[in-house]
């Protein structure tokens, strides 16, 4: 027992065990992504930035200006201006905005949304979000539908 | 600055020299380590094996003598902002400056009175990432841009009286 | 000191003699958040140092103890060193700030038993210009939490090896966490950097300016009026001026 | 003969091996450390301020970002907090839940912590394998809640949503091929003689400086003391799960690095449990409506096991929706009083081991 331990400890036994550890991986599938070539597919789930949609069968805006949203964001990042509709009932979203500067993503807006089954605002998976200055990040109603212009890489 | 910017008015030897220049520069971005807050782990995220920053040749630094970029990740408190402002200063020219994540870019969720709102009132900002945290592609996007941004640059004298001068 | 087992030793609670106080008449439904718990501190102290802390407060399985700031080192020490108590670990120590009372800060201080499974909190009140006795020579990990409470509250604690700021800058003014601190900090005490206004909303509300165009835009156009990096005031670097100040603790 | 002078040198609050912005002044005599001085308060972003002004609900996303490399118990302290002030049950699915995700994210964050602590240490690869398989649990994250380090992952009186198909059998998988990678990291360091030089006797604390210090978790655990929250004070379904709690009495690094590395196994143990005895139907929410009436004028404490040690909750309610006062008892602040005695008297090369041991997360200690 003695005599084995010091043989290994000799033989740099457990060094020799760990190399083995290391070739061992070098064989191993890669895991690294080649991000601007090919993509991670993201989990149905994700989070990026919350936008808004349309109803997909009318192409009207699904959001009613119910301002819940409004009032759980916890970092005050959304704000809604709206009206009312002419015929006196209901409301007519005017403008939505949205400053992805402050936004954490945390989702807590879709939760209270109101409108079923679809939520008018939802989390995207738009998550390249670099912008040349910060002002860049703030969306208005424009940018939440149809998404901000980034410039995507693919070489 | 080197010796030769900011001497010489656009032409062909510039045009030539900004090619290779911006070659160089945008293809060995070091940044430093800055790591402050929450970005900081999807930072060493990007950095680890799966998003390999290495690829970009992006390789962090540990020192801002040797950086060329500066990620600032996280949130910046006011005890931490002079510290930013002079490990900026301490990198040598030229330099860039991407604000990670929307603390770092506005504050972020904390408007209190211990967190600047938003770094670009310290150092000037070239690229900013919105998320909370980006995803490590989103920050490697960042980076994309900002070599977008220096393959623009150009060491010709120009009208303003800044010798590094954005064509864009 | 602590054993390998968290479980109390056989027979280590002392059998208690007196049941516990009846609790206050419950409002019907009796509510499950307001259930009377054991506690062998309470009345461990009651024995031994009578008079020093109230009766206990039930609420939500936690045992309450409010203590005037004279006996508060006596009381501590007995529950650190009583055999039935043996509070080995302050698991918190924090303030609160409550402007309307006369003693403005209440002070909390969380104790935990590890040999007996038990949990207390003591509480006690001091005014703004009192100052409490520190309790860094019964738990010395109390260290750190008088300082923030020291830091963000201002509270004096008597005693402590060494009182400065923990969290906030050396040279700040005010203490944050006091009621009547405002949220975004009073400009004037940002010493280092004074940053823009801390104001919500501020690029939203440009944006209400003109609606229908891309934010982007609206942004653009006011950019002059915002704070942007050009316009941002150029302030010089200052000194690191804490720089070997508070060595050696 | 020879006159030594003794040197301040300052490292930090930006070094590569302080993980994250922790100042540390040393007072040095040659080598060894005679005094040492931690400077914290540079991530303190006063989100206690800051919760005073919202609603319960809206905090949560605070939550996450003080212990960001373990968010989601963070998540389940303050929740838990806010169920016991208010007297709400959680429906035993969404405690399994519940569960599910803060074992797997102590996993992660221990992971981290491995990578990170045996980096500075100088073992390059197993930082880049325990970041492949942390990433697994992030993927696994983002699969549930969709996000892969700042959850949100859990409101209040439960979870918003249910595990997505296929969720379980990935989770499996990962788990049993992580039973592998375990061992795989320990024939990297366990028995590695460069390891055993760095880490054994270093940082040496035993258990009575450790609860004098107000130290939990690990550290405590490495100096002998059996204390978990998790079989002390069961909270959750805890008490419904079959677990050891790893216990050494090396006092030092290298001690701590046992027990966090069976406390991954363990962890490992626990999923498998909840992914088998997980009720299949069951409801998510335990209330309706998002208005909740707290008893007035009341206090709270509440604690958790997390990866760190105990990170607690303390909550004031004055009637209304939103905390009087809101202050979180984080593990890594406690923590780190442990740092200076432990530097104390060593070797300057051995700070960066011992602030890789205490496992800190700045944001945590800061707030």
């Amino acid at each position: 027992m003695k005599l084995t331990r010091f043989i290994q400890k000799l033989i740099l036994w457990e060094l020799l065990v760990g190399m083995m550890v290391v070739i061992r991986n070098q064989f191993r599938p890669k895991v690294t992504v080649q991000y601007p070539k090919e993509r991670i597919p993201l989990r149905p789930r994700f989070r990026g930035v919350p936008r808004l949609r349309y109803d997909p069968k009318t192409m009207e805006e699904l959001c009613i200006s119910c301002l819940l949203c409004e009032q759980i964001c916890p970092d005050d990042c959304i704000a809604i201006k709206w009206e009312k509709a002419p015929s006196g009932k209901g409301r007519v979203l005017k403008d939505f905005i949205i400053d992805y500067q402050r936004c954490c993503l945390c989702g807590l807006c879709v939760d209270p949304c109101p409108t079923k089954p679809l939520t008018a605002i939802y989390m995207s998976h738009d998550y390249e979000l670099a912008g040349s200055d910060r002002l860049d990040l703030v969306a208005g109603r424009t940018d939440l539908h149809e998404g901000r212009t980034v410039t995507i890489y693919d070489k | 600055m080197g010796l030769i910017e900011g001497r010489m008015h656009p032409g062909i030897v510039t045009t030539t020299v900004d090619a290779l220049f911006n070659w160089a520069r945008k293809n060995s971005l070091w940044p430093m380590t800055f790591g402050l807050a929450c970005c900081a782990i999807e930072m060493m995220a990007s950095g680890a094996s799966r998003f390999d920053f290495d690829r970009l040749g992006v390789v962090f630094r540990a020192t801002p003598r040797q950086s060329d970029v500066m990620i600032v990740s996280g949130t910046v408190c006011e005890k931490m902002a002079p510290v930013l402002k002079r490990l900026y200063d301490q990198m040598p020219e030229p330099k860039w400056v991407i604000s990670m994540g929307i603390c770092s870019t506005a504050g972020g969720p904390f408007p209190t009175y211990s967190v600047v709102q938003g770094v670009d009132h310290l150092v000037p900002v070239d690229v900013a990432v919105a998320g909370c945290p980006p995803r490590p592609e989103a920050l490697m996007h960042a980076v994309l841009r900002l070599q977008d941004k220096i393959s623009e640059m150009t060491i010709a004298r120009s009208s303003s009286s800044s010798s590094l001068h954005l064509r864009a | 000191m602590p054993t390998d087992d968290t479980k109390p030793p056989a027979g280590t609670p002392p059998p208690r003699e007196t049941p516990p106080p009846a609790p206050k008449p419950p409002v019907k439904p009796p509510d499950p958040l307001l259930a009377v718990v054991s506690c062998p501190a309470p009345d461990r102290l009651r024995e031994v140092l009578p008079g020093r802390v109230s009766e206990p407060h039930f609420f939500a399985g936690e045992v309450t103890l409010t203590v005037a700031p004279d006996h508060l080192l006596e009381v501590c020490q007995f529950l650190r060193h009583d055999p039935a108590c043996s509070f080995e670990l302050l698991a918190d120590l924090t303030g609160t700030d409550f402007p309307d009372e006369e003693k403005r800060f209440r002070v909390v201080y969380h104790l935990a038993s590890l040999r007996n499974g038990q949990r207390l909190r003591l509480r006690t009140q001091v005014g703004q210009e009192e100052s409490l006795p520190s309790v860094t020579p019964v738990w010395p990990g109390a260290n750190w939490f008088e300082r923030e409470a020291f830091d963000l509250l201002g509270i004096q604690f008597d005693g402590h090896p060494r009182l400065v700021r923990i969290l906030m800058p050396d040279d700040w003014v005010g203490h944050p966490l006091r009621k009547d601190y405002p949220l975004p900090g009073y400009p004037e005490h940002h010493l280092r950097y004074r940053t823009a206004d801390i104001t919500r909303r501020s690029y939203v509300d440009i944006s209400w300016k003109a609606t229908g165009e891309r934010a982007a835009d609206i942004v653009k156009k006011y950019k002059g009026n915002v704070g942007a990096p050009e316009s941002a005031p150029h302030v010089p670097m200052p000194v690191d001026d804490t720089n070997g100040q508070e060595t050696g603790s | 003969m020879f006159r030594t002078q003794e040197m301040e040198i300052n490292m930090g609050p930006q070094h590569p091996s302080t993980h994250g912005v922790l100042r540390l002044k040393l007072r040095l005599d040659g080598e060894r450390v005679v005094d040492s001085w931690p400077v914290i308060g540079y991530l303190h972003r006063g989100i206690e301020k800051l919760s005073e002004s919202k609603e319960f609900i809206k905090i949560t996303p605070f939550t996450d970002r003080m212990d960001y490399v373990c968010a989601m118990s963070g998540n389940l302290a303050y929740l838990g907090a806010v169920e016991k002030l208010c007297g709400i049950k959680v429906p035993e699915k969404a405690a399994y839940i519940r569960v599910i995700m803060v074992e797997l994210n102590r996993i992660a964050s221990h992971l981290l912590w491995l990578g990170t602590h045996a980096l500075d240490i100088g073992a390059m690869s197993i930082f880049l394998y325990g970041f492949r398989e942390r990433e697994m649990i992030l993927d696994l994250f983002e699969a549930y809640c969709g996000a892969r380090l700042t959850y949100n992952a859990f409101r209040i009186s439960g979870v918003p949503a249910d595990l997505p198909p296929g969720w379980k059998e990935e989770c499996t998988g990962f788990l049993k091929l992580f039973r592998q990678r375990h061992r795989e990291y320990e024939q990297i360091l366990t028995a590695n003689r460069i390891w055993l030089k760095r880490t054994k006797d270093v940082g040496y604390m035993d258990a009575e400086h450790c609860l004098a210090l107000s130290v939990t978790g690990p550290v405590l655990r490495a100096a002998g003391v059996a204390r978990d929250l998790r079989k002390d004070e069961p909270y959750a379904i805890y008490d419904q799960l079959d677990f050891d709690i790893p216990v050494d009495d090396g006092c030092d690094t290298y001690a701590r690095y046992i027990v966090r590395m069976a406390e991954m196994l363990q962890s490992v143990h626990m999923v498998e449990q909840c992914l088998e005895k997980m009720p299949s139907e069951g409801p998510l929410m335990g209330m309706k409506g998002r208005r909740m009436k707290p008893r007035k004028d009341e206090e709270i404490y509440f604690a958790i096991e997390g990866p760190r040690g105990e990170q607690g909750v303390y909550l004031i309610s004055d009637g209304t929706d939103r905390p009087y006062r809101c202050k979180f008892r984080n593990s890594s602040f406690a923590n780190l009083q442990a740092l200076a005695p432990m530097v104390q008297g060593g070797l300057v090369a051995d700070v960066v081991a011992i602030i890789g041991t205490l496992d800190i997360v700045l944001g945590d200690s800061d707030r």
